[in-house]
């Protein structure tokens, strides 16, 4: 614990650092303290997960009223490790990345506020403390937002965007843990979980209902996502990684403490509509990122798909376990959570690369992007790597975790229960349709933007980051492959944490090893086995090529269907890439496009220009939020008449006040 | 002897200002002024803690409660004398103000300032009333200091609205007094005073008492900013000069908030808290609700932050609603640091106002392009104001929602979290509206922000946070605070 | 049996299956070609002639395209290892190949959707408009086709409780009843029109062609010349190998070795080889029979399979 | 001497709710003002009444106070003003006259209604005639509501508050003192204040904003 609050106390002390020092240090020295802090939190984190023991601090020096508590226990330790390690990674990219804006008194404090907040929520262990910590992030994260691109009109819309939404979500959270304190005499989780199956069913639905809808709001769950396909774009990408790795995890993590944890589980329709959450959105979020143009967009699309299948896993594990299977229950809630961790690392490293890509061209729009693999091939085997993994190529740490959720769903459906088994059934569909789309998507994303030539001037004249960012982007690829050449090693690691969500020890369904085992399913993966033999084979595809044909090549130009000349115009963008499947999906994505026509003045038969524009919005944001917000100003705009100027008005409020009074009192 | 020093201090600064002409040094001599009234109300702090204070053949009392009200009102009476050099420069630069007006303003504000500063130190139910009444007259002058249509206008409205409803927490006060004789069975030298009524306050007659409560929750209410009797607020907030908002709407509401704080004890001694908590929960509500539909579409700053106020004390009422003794901590704690920030966020208007010209929020843009420092402090106020963390109306926001929700609230409590939300989603649209964007007009070098200005903003910022962060300070006196008004 | 009995087998099945899918796989090409010329009435090129064409584009110039980085000559390979890895560990010949107990359904489908990416990949490597439109087409079909291809496999996986495919195929054996249950047949329709997907035939995707309105795998290795498009021809080719072979032995199980002897390491050879040529046959006769689809029309064809393959998981599960 | 100090209370309690709903009849400025000084002295004498009835030297101080403040001083402030403006006739109110007579009635009836329970407590002679106290504020409130002219609302801001007073005479006796002294001096207080916002007003912009003043709304 103590090492804990070092790691906190280097975070606070890089805050303040940032606030105070001069422009010059403020970046290094801030960024270098926060690091210390997250390699600190990473190793506490790692130390709770293997001695699986759990410690509390109490401080009423802290939080009037109230006082702070912290508890690390493995379940907070598994989401600790994983944003301390992107944290880690963000501060360090920060150093080479941090110029203007960023470089800002505020952004850099926020930073490091926003890291320490990362930390401090899965360790919060009252309701004063956890809102604490919830709301600093908020609002650290709505600033960050803010700093890069004040004055761009997208930085502002989302910023207002994920504030109201998240403090909705807030408030949500709040009253659902409110209600569950309403009974128990303190306010900390321990008294919490102690008191809750005293409180009616009623109450525990109703508090779980509250509860869910602000934290799947902060998962960027379907439909409360309409704020993160516009928020993460926008922040600083140290910040984006931060909160598309682990900030969306809080939300999770939050749905884990409270439903599994602190409510002991539950009905079984309170899973159903977790998982029913994550069907829709991984699937809407598989959906949109097939056809963004913008990188950190479809990234972020991506986080909302993924953070579908780990709710679907959240759901699965829950119903399970209100079937009576806690073993394949568990193995559920571990592939969630080790989804979770993988998630962290490889969209923080996307993210950190969009930001490298966008530091060197200056756009994130792939239509403009291409060719980048040649001027920044660092940056390109980042991202190959992690696309891969997100693709869930095998060996890499998706496929893991993907595989661990399907033996979770496949083994429900055993003897689950008729919900469990509904559950089970979408999950699996929701699975495979994801992979699919999710291919097309970040086959996109590489293809399009680093393969080709430079679409536009400055994606030619791109030139590799500093080391710094290049470091951090390296760092966040090593879970990537470890997860996912040897899973195994972390299984009694995920075992302990999974224990702690689910309320009880339970013996791992996993056998242990450097591979995944799962016997009762005689289903098993040797990834390291399998990657030798991928290399192996690719070595002597590769030798025979060497020796049976001519060593080197010859460049020539491209077949242009007879013509000459091939333009950088000529190839296929990231719209036209996506058409196809825009098109199939029409239905749910709504997409608009305008086709502008120019005649030549002498025949219509010629054309001087066609103009062609596609949009795809985001359909349950248009139909679904702008009426309310539209219905609200409205509502706003009438009520001025409330305040007219008149005086008599004014006067007749209080009367009439005074005849109720004396009418209903007296 | 201390309650006598603290009301002697503001009342001797009074004279001096009214025997000399307008000098700037005089304007320093309000805020040293100030500054030995926060020292003082501190040691009276410290003092209460073990036992009620007493002054002048017990006609002046102190116990924990005056004393934290005397540290707020201090405190933020601090801001705004420090401001007053400053808006009398500016005043008479843009020739609003002459040296005669000047004089004016300071000693009507060290009445004003006396006013409150009685109202929380009398020992007298009665005299409470008086003295709140008092403010009103003090401060329709300061109101009406700019002399412009609109000054009068908000000056004329303001004394018309706050007289019939002060009038009417006269005819409640009048009715306690009725139902406290009838208790006693005699008058004594002591009637009406806050020991005596609580000793009877078991045995105030119900039906009385309970009409006497509505009319005094009416009426304070109406000093406070509740709805129905808000609608002076908005007007009075917008043409009174900064640092003159700053403290009606840091402290005056509150100081009459204070009042209710009183008289809810004993509404619920002789009531049950059944009545009371009704009564504060509707008008609660209805200021919430008024205030979050008033915002969604605003368009004039200083008004935008009227209402802001309008709505906390709807979150007070509701805190007093619950009743709890964690509840009135936290209700003191939010008027604590609803005082600091509003007096921050009126004072960076002022500037604003000062140096934009008007308050009209579409009319500005681009602020923290072109005034970095100020707009940073404006920015940071009203996340303060929207309660979040690590700002002390945070804390007291959400263990006021906790404590409602333990007396069975919930219900208000969903409401009121829905309200926050849109009031959020509204000042977070305004706030952006001027703070960010593009500059409207082509300034050249961002221009920078004066010492004397900045440095209490942001201590005042930097103290708001502390005391949302730190328990020490406070901590004990709030619990003792909160005991008083316990039945 | 001692263990390595059981791992000398084991090598000795994947050795085999990796041989035959290398030659079979474009042999099988070449059936494919020579049944839809006899079908079609013309004497067509030889059943090796696939081949000989590898043999012939080795021997090539290697040429790559200007703008082209090293995703031009890694693709192949990364497809060619894919594919050998996922042939080598899947229970063609025996139920027990090395590394079998890892030949997991997911294992496989995502072992052939790296393949697929990695070839949409080299599609966009050179930069010109064909490339990028195969692979667009490439991934569109891939996208809708690899998941009925999981759901479809995940039925299968009901009956037998495990996503293990030597598992499945064992416990098909112990239950031939099961193969002609509705769950199945169900199962059988969606793969069928999954393989045909995939593996780009008539009526989703004319080998043949090179119209540029029409093509989609061929659009995609237009840029590819000598060495490096034997290698992804040799890929491809395989993969249809593995392919059908595959669903061959999901629905006919039978033949296939599952104890340790040299005679049913013959006996599931010889069986593999005709179940796969029955597959093939029975392709071909359908690319025969239809006339490619339009583009736009593929996704409904492709709906249909998934939709299928969630009836069969369904009906898998009802009937349980 | 018991039948003649009731007559007298009586007597002096009606006159004030008289004058209060004289107020609402009458249209000229001049007359609502002399109506006003008439319900001060009238209140004056009901303070002389009970002190004399019940020896209390306090409230025959307080008596002669509201005497001079409520009978003389305001209404002389009042008169004053209304000098300055020469339109000087409640011309157009919100409710017309006869409206608010009817109005007025209502309230009557409202305030007899809602005064038991609060006379219920001691019931006395005195106590009896609080609904009057009552039907005062009530019908003051009113006036100040649909009233348009400036003086008119501030008659019904006195009249609410001789109405109160009304009340704490017949209810306690008057109350403490200081707190006696304190409000009267309060309500002077806001009489001058007003006084001089209006001629300060007068003096910077014309006579029309101060009837309809609209300016600030939102």
């Amino acid at each position: 614990m103590n090492l804990f609050l070092a790691a906190l106390g280097f975070c606070a002390v890089g805050a303040v650092c940032a606030a105070t020092l001069t422009r010059r240090v403020r970046v290094p020295v801030s960024a270098s303290l926060a690091t210390i802090g997250c390699l600190l939190a990473v190793g506490v984190a790692l130390q709770v997960l293997i001695t699986g023991d759990s410690s509390t601090f109490h401080t009423a020096q802290l939080l009037p009223m109230t006082g702070l508590s912290l508890t690390l226990d493995p379940l907070g330790a598994l989401f600790i490790l994983a944003s301390s390690f992107v944290g880690a990674a963000a501060c360090v990219y920060c150093v080479g990345y941090a110029r203007g804006a960023m470089a800002s008194r505020t952004a850099m404090t926020m930073l490091m506020i926003f890291v320490l907040t990362l930390l401090a929520v899965p360790a919060a262990s009252s309701v004063m403390s956890f809102m604490f910590c919830w709301e600093l992030m908020a609002l650290s994260s709505l600033l960050l937002i803010l700093t890069d691109q004040s004055h761009s009109r997208e930085a502002r819309g989302a910023a207002l965007w994920y504030g109201v939404l998240t403090q909705l979500g807030a408030a949500s959270i709040l009253i659902g843990l409110l209600l569950m304190t309403s009974t128990s005499s303190g306010q900390t989780f321990a008294d919490l979980s102690a008191h809750s199956l005293s409180l009616s069913p009623s109450t525990r639905s109703f508090a779980f209902v509250l509860v869910l809808l602000g934290f799947a709001s902060k998962a960027g769950a379907v439909p409360f996502h309409v704020w993160l396909p516009k928020a993460h774009p926008e922040a600083p990408s140290p910040a984006s990684a931060l909160m598309s790795s682990s900030m969306v995890a809080m939300g999770v993590y939050g749905i884990i403490r409270v439903g599994a944890d602190l409510l002991h589980g539950g009905t079984v329709w309170w899973w159903v509509a977790v998982a029913l959450l994550g069907v829709v959105s991984a699937l809407y979020g598989a959906l949109h990122a097939t056809t963004s143009t913008d990188l950190k967009r479809l990234l972020a699309y991506s986080t909302i798909d993924i953070l579908g299948l780990v709710l679907i896993g959240v759901g699965a594990a829950g119903a399970l376990n209100d079937s009576g299977l806690p073993s394949v229950a568990h193995l559920a809630m571990m592939a969630a959570l080790l989804l979770v961790v993988a998630h962290a690392a490889f969209k923080g490293a996307l993210f950190l690369a969009a930001g490298a890509v966008e530091r060197a061209t200056g756009t994130r729009n792939l239509d403009e992007l291409g060719g980048l693999i040649h001027t920044m091939p660092s940056t390109a085997l980042v991202v190959a790597i992690s696309a891969g993994s997100i693709m869930a190529v095998p060996t890499l740490s998706g496929f893991s975790s993907e595989w661990l959720l399907l033996q979770g769903l496949l083994h429900g459906f055993t003897d689950a229960s008729t919900p469990a088994l509904i559950v089970m059934l979408l999950g699996v569909i929701a699975l495979a349709l994801t992979g699919g789309l999710t291919a097309v998507a970040f086959v996109k994303l590489f293809g399009i933007g680093f393969l080709g030539q430079p679409r536009s001037v400055d994606a030619a004249n791109a030139v590799e980051v500093p080391l710094s960012m290049r470091i951090a982007m390296a760092w966040l690829v090593i879970p990537s492959l470890v997860i996912g050449v040897v899973p195994g090693l972390f299984i009694s690691l995920l075992n302990r944490a999974a224990s702690t969500g689910m309320g009880a020890t339970v013996v791992s369904p996993i056998d242990h090893g450097t591979g995944l085992v799962v016997s009762q399913l005689r289903g098993a993966i040797q990834p390291a086995a399998l990657l030798v033999g991928l290399v192996g084979v690719l070595a002597l595809v590769w030798l025979v090529n060497q020796r049976l044909a001519q060593r080197h090549a010859r460049r020539v130009d491209a077949w242009g269907c007879g013509r000459d000349l091939q333009t950088p115009r000529m190839q296929y963008t990231a719209t036209s890439f996506a058409e196809p499947l825009q098109r199939v999906f029409a239905d749910v994505l709504r997409p608009q496009s305008d086709v502008e026509v120019t005649h030549v003045t002498e025949s219509r038969y010629y054309e001087q220009s066609i103009m062609y524009e596609n949009r795809v919005g985001d359909v349950l944001e248009a139909r679904g939020y702008r009426p309310i917000i539209t219905a609200a100003f409205r509502v706003g705009v009438f009520a001025r008449r409330l305040q007219n100027g008149s005086i008599h008005r004014y006067l007749a409020f209080g009367f009439v006040a005074l005849l109720v009074i004396l009418v209903v009192v007296a | 002897m201390l309650i006598l020093g603290i009301l002697a201090i503001p009342l001797a600064t009074t004279l001096l200002a009214a025997g000399v002409s307008w000098r700037p040094w005089i304007g320093w001599a309000t805020a040293v002024s100030s500054t030995a009234v926060l020292g003082l109300g501190i040691w009276l702090c410290v003092t209460t803690l073990s036992g009620s204070q007493w002054a002048l053949n017990h006609s002046l009392r102190a116990d924990s409660l005056s004393a934290f009200m005397v540290v707020v009102i201090a405190t933020v009476s601090l801001l705004a004398t420090l401001f007053t050099p400053r808006t009398m420069r500016q005043e008479m630069e843009s020739g609003i103000t002459t040296a005669r007006y000047a004089r004016h303003y300071v000693i009507l504000m060290q009445v004003f300032i006396t006013c409150m500063l009685l109202a929380v130190l009398t020992a007298n139910l009665g005299v409470l009333w008086v003295s709140i009444e008092a403010t009103t007259i003090a401060t329709t002058f300061l109101v009406s200091h700019r002399r412009t249509d609109g000054a009068f206008e908000a000056s004329w409205k303001y004394v018309i609205l706050c007289s019939i409803g002060i009038a009417l927490a006269f005819l409640g006060t009048v009715l306690i007094y009725y139902a406290e004789l009838h208790a006693t069975g005699s008058v004594h030298s002591s009637s009406l005073d806050w020991t005596s009524v609580m000793a009877v306050a078991h045995h105030l007659d119900p039906n009385v008492t309970r009409l006497a409560f509505a009319l005094l929750v009416v009426g304070y209410g109406t000093k406070v900013g509740l709805v129905p009797m808000h609608s002076w607020l908005p007007d009075a907030h917008s043409q009174a000069p900064a640092p003159v908002s700053a403290l009606m709407s840091g402290v005056l509401l509150t100081v009459a908030f204070y009042g209710l704080l009183r008289f809810r004890a004993v509404a619920v001694a002789a009531l049950g808290p059944t009545f009371p908590r009704t009564l504060l929960v509707v008008v609660g509500i209805a200021s919430l609700v008024l205030a979050t539909v008033m915002l969604i579409a605003q368009r004039d700053l200083k008004r935008m932050l009227a209402y802001s106020s309008i709505e906390h004390m709807g979150l007070l009422a509701l805190g007093a609603a619950a009743g709890t003794p964690l509840a009135i901590a936290a209700v003191l704690l939010h008027i604590l640091g609803h005082g600091i920030t509003k007096a921050v966020l009126f004072l960076s208007a002022g500037e604003i106002y000062y140096l934009e010209g008007t308050t009209e929020m579409a009319k500005f843009s681009g602020l923290l392009a072109r005034r970095p420092a100020l707009a940073g402090i404006f920015g940071f106020a009203l996340v303060s104001l929207v309660a979040f963390p690590p700002f002390s109306l945070f804390v007291s926001e959400l263990t006021m929602a906790r404590a409602e929700v333990d007396a069975g609230l919930w219900w208000a409590v969903a409401i009121s979290l829905v309200c926050l939300s849109v009031i959020f989603a509204a000042l977070t649209r305004h706030g952006r509206q001027m703070l960010m964007g593009t500059a409207s007009t082509t300034d050249a070098a961002p221009s920078t922000l004066a010492p004397s200005m900045a440095i209490p903003l942001v201590t005042a910022l930097v103290a708001c946070a502390a005391l949302g962060v730190l328990s020490w300070p406070l901590q004990s006196l709030l619990a003792h605070a909160a005991q008083v008004v316990m039945p | 049996m001692s263990a390595t009995t059981t791992t000398l087998y084991g090598v000795a099945a994947t050795l085999v299956q990796v041989v035959l899918l290398g030659l079979g796989g474009p042999l099988l090409v070449g059936v494919m070609a020579k049944v839809k010329a006899r079908a079609e009435g013309r004497v067509g090129a030889p059943v090796v002639q696939p081949l000989r064409d590898l043999r012939k584009l080795l021997t090539k110039e290697r040429l790559h395209a200007r703008h082209a980085s090293v995703v031009l000559p890694l693709a192949p390979m990364v497809i060619l290892a894919s594919t050998v890895v996922a042939g080598a560990i899947s229970p063609l010949v025996s139920t027990h190949p090395l590394l079998g107990s890892s030949a997991d359904i997911l294992v496989i489908v995502y072992l052939l959707l790296t393949g697929s990416a990695a070839a949409a990949l080299a599609g966009l490597d050179a930069g010109t408009a064909f490339g990028g439109m195969g692979s667009s087409r490439a991934m569109t079909i891939g996208a809708l086709a690899e998941p009925a291809l999981l759901v479809a496999v995940i039925a299968l996986s009901i009956q037998s409780g495990t996503s293990n495919l030597p598992s499945i195929m064992s416990s098909t054996l112990t239950h031939p009843d099961w193969v002609f249950g509705p769950s199945r047949l169900l199962a059988l329709g969606a793969l069928l029109i999954v393989v045909i997907a995939e593996t780009g035939r008539i009526p989703v995707d004319n080998p043949a062609t090179h119209l540029e309105l029409t093509m989609v795998h061929e659009a995609m290795i237009l840029e590819y010349a000598g060495p490096e498009l034997a290698l992804f021809s040799l890929g491809e080719a395989m993969r249809l190998g593995l392919l059908f072979s595959l669903v061959a032995n999901l629905f006919l199980p039978w033949g296939i070795m599952t104890d340790h002897t040299l005679l049913s390491l013959l006996l599931g050879t010889v069986a593999l080889v005709a179940k796969t040529l029955l597959v093939a046959l029975g392709v071909a006769l359908i690319e025969v029979r239809s006339a490619k689809l339009r583009l736009f029309r593929l996704p409904e064809l492709l709906a249909g399979g998934f939709v299928l393959s969630v009836l069969a998981v369904v009906t898998g599960l009802v009937t349980r | 001497m018991n039948s003649t100090y009731i007559a007298a209370l009586e007597l002096a309690a009606g006159a004030v709710l008289v004058s209060a709903v004289m107020t609402l009849w009458r249209r000229s400025v001049r007359s609502i003002v002399s109506m006003l000084s008439l319900q001060g002295m009238a209140l004056s004498v009901v303070a002389i009444v009970l002190a004399l009835h019940e020896h209390e030297g306090a409230l025959f101080v307080t008596g002669c106070l509201v005497f001079v403040v409520k009978g003389l001083v305001v209404p002389g402030l009042l008169r004053r003003v209304s000098r300055l403006d020469p339109r000087s006739r409640e011309s157009r109110p919100l409710v017309n006259v006869p409206a608010s007579l009817v109005f007025a009635a209502v309230l009557i009836v409202l305030s007899y209604v809602v005064s038991s329970r609060i006379t219920g407590l001691s019931p006395s002679d005195a106590t009896h005639l609080v609904p009057v106290g009552i039907a005062t504020v009530l019908v003051g409130y009113f006036m100040l509501v649909t009233r348009r002219r400036a003086v008119s609302k501030i008659v019904g801001l006195i009249l609410v508050d001789n109405g109160i007073a009304l009340v704490t005479f017949l209810l306690t006796s008057g109350v403490p003192l200081i707190v006696e002294l304190g409000s009267s001096l309060d309500v002077l207080l806001v009489v001058v204040v007003l006084q001089f916002l209006m001629v300060s007003m007068r003096h910077h912009s014309d006579t029309d904003r101060l009837t309809e003043m609209k300016g600030l709304r939102d």
